[in-house]
């Protein structure tokens, strides 16, 4: 038995089985249980650092659950696949190693302070992992919807941890029924698809939809998954729910969010570049590029009367997702164009990087502010001062963080924000003028809440954070400040893979298909 | 807002309609396998290739869900074997939720 | 003396009777319908819905207090961790023994391979399917009486304040 | 030349049971009795599904929705106010 064969399926089996095992482990030890987490997740990680690698050189991979030959997508005398199949190429590799990557930080973050019903919270967590992951590797509509649900139901259970502070019940509340609802619009979409085409297998229906043309059906079944999958991404005018939930969540469950975020983001992709492609019209990039700008312009603006450190950064968060949103929404369209070596390339390659980058930079923000706030135990900005005095490490890591977030030149933000103006200066320059303006409004708002949270005269004494959340912030550092100085290694690696993925949507269709 | 949330009611209750009499009809197998993959080598659809064919001189299922999985209740083999993955997940669904209540609601013991 | 009775959520004696009557009828209906999963309608959600229903029944008929000396929630959750277990561990077993993930490895093999021919049934085919079967039986079974329990007992305590 | 079967109007009479229960769960102000119609309309809907050739479905919407969601919402409501909008 070739294990390199089964490793889509290990990776979601792994976190899966030690979430089950978490709540019977967690009755004999917390010691034992903590150590079966942290396996389950790194055995997680190196298997998907060998499939990633796997991907990106011998390309698309397929695995058939359950069938006699994993590689043989379709089945004896059948027209179409039929058992589900998960299909890992350059896009699903790079989530996943996102989402893996990050899971892991935030576990680190996590063991310094849960404690109390600690069980089940990690068994959340794992679940939570398991859901992105098995969105992001799956190539089966109907099993993308599961996975959704999964994510969505752990985000929301994890978001209402700290539950003595009432708020957070109300975020949770506000979470899962702008999730139902849009999980009843992927379900709804779902079954107008298999009507129409009695498939269910995504590269089956990209392929029915290229040689059949678009139906009022499918019409239909697209705008619904557009509007679900957006309100999940957090684009601007269904963003309510973003500050409430990242706000409200622990740090290192604020941080994951944003990967499970992110995994909605990823459907989006998928259904608008490999689904539906080449019949999208001109309308749906159009939308997204709209979608971006509000969400940017929103972001900004809301973040600069707020006074709760968290919600500051969700506000934020909101702002990097338009840029994100933007970059893709100006690629789709020069990819429709047929513009892809003019901008569209660069612009994916912006968006892509800046998808790495917005969870990297937004991610070591609330994991200081989580710190900060289980050291101080107090959230309003206009109660805190001089913490610099107390926790040197912290202010420092913080800085990085702004910086990056901002996009100042040695740090990440800024090599994928130049890509984005850049590419997006082509089709129209007042996009690229509101987003430079947009990025120096942030870093004001970062200087001001680095001023009145660290400097200024000490107010109380404090401890600096514990050890382990130390550790995980640094390592954020770490990576945001090797992605800063090197991003040709990044983006020739890591993203190009994905950035080709999106593009040429025919090898993921042919491999299923043949 | 009571008008907005009475626009989005009716377009989703076109959509729905829209869709009900579009959507071809309840219980028809799907009539277009042929146009829709013109070179494909078998034109056995998902359905017809699950229920499978019964040989009577052999006595024999033949390519299907019983040959395949050796239960009767072919509805039973797709949930559980076609699609096991996604039972899975539908169950782990349940288990999710019921982990979130118990963080929720549950008491430590003392 | 019944007002202290209906207090503590109990109901009368023709109620409890009936129930304890019904709760075996009921578990062994679950069990009949999670079995035959595979050879009739049913399985293991909709055997595990109707044991939980009967666990439903001896809570409305008893009380919440009555329930949980026998069984308490934590009880239920690990009975239902063990289904999921028993699951994962099943398709993992396809894919170290036979071809891939949830493969049904137990097909054609003398226990429960049987391939049934035309118009017979018996129980012992279906190949890896009763297990699963059994698997989410357990996990139904297990999570969603520990639902209805633990928001019973919330709902007592809320009365009691 | 206006030929409806048993079946049909079978059918029809649940479909019409059925928007009729929706809406009393929907109308009603006392929160005990929605559920009952939600009740009752989930216990129609798996003689629905019954009759759509579904057994597997039937079971299942008769024992999670008529029953168990009943019995989670009647036990949420005792430990709230039982009607709508009254509060203290």
């Amino acid at each position: 038995m070739n294990v390199m064969e089964h490793l889509p399926a290990l990776i979601i089996a792994i976190p899966l089985l030690a979430a089950f095992l978490t709540p019977l482990v967690d009755k004999i030890s917390k010691k034992v249980r903590n150590a079966v987490v942290f396996i389950a997740l790194a055995a997680t990680f190196i298997l998907t650092i060998f499939l990633v690698q796997d991907v990106f050189e011998n390309g698309i991979m397929i695995y058939v659950m359950g069938a006699s030959n994993p590689t043989q997508t379709i089945p004896m005398q059948a027209a179409v696949p039929i058992r589900i199949v998960l299909e890992i190429d350059g896009l699903s590799a790079f989530m996943a190693l996102i989402s893996v990557l990050i899971a892991l930080i935030g576990l680190i973050y996590s063991f310094s302070h849960v404690e109390e019903r600690g069980g089940k919270f990690y068994t959340l967590f794992l679940l939570m992992l398991v859901g992105m992951l098995g969105m992001e590797l799956t190539g089966d509509l109907f099993n993308l919807f599961v996975f959704l649900e999964i994510a969505s139901i752990a985000s929301a259970a994890l978001i209402t941890y700290e539950f003595k502070r009432g708020s957070t019940t109300e975020a949770a509340l506000k979470y899962i029924v702008i999730s139902s609802i849009a999980a009843l619009f992927v379900l709804f979409a779902i079954g107008l698809l298999y009507g129409e085409y009695d498939l269910l297998n995504m590269a089956a229906i990209a392929k029915a939809i290229k040689i059949t043309g678009l139906s009022n059906i499918d019409m239909i079944a697209l705008i619904l998954f557009f509007a679900a999958f957006a309100m999940k991404a957090g684009a601007a005018p269904m963003h309510m729910w973003m500050p409430d939930a990242y706000g409200e969540a622990p740090g290192a469950v604020s941080m994951v969010l944003i990967a499970v975020t992110q995994a909605s983001l990823y459907a989006l992709l998928r259904v608008c570049f490999t689904i539906y492609a080449d019949s999208l019209h001109v309308v749906i990039p159009a939308a997204i590029i709209i979608f971006g700008l509000i969400s940017i312009f929103i972001g900004v603006t809301m973040a600069l009367i707020q006074d709760d450190i968290k919600r500051l950064i969700a506000y934020a968060a909101v702002a990097e997702v338009g840029y994100i949103l933007l970059a893709i929404g100006v690629g789709l369209y020069g990819v429709l164009n047929n513009e892809v070596e003019l901008y569209a390339r660069k612009a994916l390659q912006g968006g892509i990087f800046h998808i790495f980058n917005d969870i990297l930079d937004i991610g070591l923000l609330f994991l200081v502010a989580g710190g900060i706030i289980y050291i101080t135990k107090e959230r309003n900005l206009n109660k805190l001062g001089g913490l610099a005095h107390s926790m040197k490490y912290t202010s420092i890591l913080f800085l990085i963080g702004l910086a990056a977030v901002a996009g100042l030149p040695p740090m990440n933000g800024f090599a994928s924000k130049i890509m984005i103006y850049e590419s997006v200066y082509k089709v129209s320059p007042i996009l690229s003028i509101v987003a430079i303006l947009a990025s120096i409004i942030m870093l004001a708002i970062f200087v001001k809440i680095f001023h009145s949270v660290f400097t200024g005269p000490k107010i109380s004494e404090q401890k600096d954070v514990p050890k382990l959340m130390l550790a995980s912030m640094i390592i954020l550092a770490a990576l945001i400040i090797f992605f800063g100085l090197f991003p040709d290694i990044i983006i020739n690696n890591i993203v190009n893979p994905a950035v080709n993925a999106l593009i040429e949507n025919a090898a993921y269709i042919s491999n299923v298909m043949g | 807002m009571k008008k907005l949330a009475f626009i989005a009611f009716v377009v989703f209750f076109f959509f729905l309609f829209y869709s009900a009499y579009e959507i071809r009809d309840f219980g028809n197998p799907p009539s277009n396998v042929k146009e829709t993959f013109p070179d494909a080598k078998y034109k056995v659809t998902m359905d017809d290739r699950i229920i499978g064919k019964y040989n009577t001189t052999t006595g024999e299922w033949e390519y299907g869900a019983v040959e395949e999985t050796g239960a009767n209740n072919v509805v039973t083999s797709v949930v559980f074997d076609y699609r096991g993955y996604d039972t899975l997940g539908e169950a782990t669904v349940l288990f999710t939720a019921i982990a979130g209540i118990m963080l929720l609601f549950g008491r430590e013991k003392k | 003396m019944k007002n202290e009775e209906m207090n503590e959520g109990k109901m009368t004696v023709i109620v409890q009777t009936i129930a304890a009557l019904l709760f075996p009828l009921a578990l062994i209906f679950s069990f009949y319908v999670i079995m035959h999963g595979h050879l009739t309608p049913g399985g293991g959600f909709q055997g595990g819905a109707i044991g939980a229903s009967a666990v439903v029944l001896l809570i409305v008929a008893y009380g919440v207090k009555h329930v949980e000396e026998k069984m308490s929630e934590g009880g239920f959750s690990v009975f239902e961790s063990l289904g999921g277990l028993i699951f994962v561990v099943v398709a993992i077993f396809g894919l170290f023994l036979a071809t891939s993930f949830l493969a049904n490895f137990l097909v054609n093999e003398p226990i429960f391979g049987k391939i049934p021919g035309w118009g017979e049934s018996p129980l012992n085919s279906g190949g890896i399917l009763p297990i699963l079967n059994i698997a989410v039986g357990m996990k139904v079974i297990g999570g969603l009486s520990a639902v209805v329990l633990i928001l019973a007992l919330i709902s007592r305590e809320g009365e009691e304040k | 030349m206006f030929e409806i079967s048993l079946f049909e109007v079978l059918i029809i009479l649940l479909s019409v049971f059925m928007i009729a229960s929706a809406i009393i769960a929907i109308w009603f102000k006392d929160l005990l009795a929605s559920v009952i119609a939600l009740a009752v309309m989930s216990l129609l809907l798996s003689l629905y599904f019954y009759i759509l050739h579904a057994p597997d479905v039937a079971i299942a919407e008769a024992g999670v929705g008529a029953c168990l969601t009943t019995a989670i919402l009647i036990i949420t409501i005792k430990a709230t106010k039982r009607m709508e909008g009254d509060e203290e």
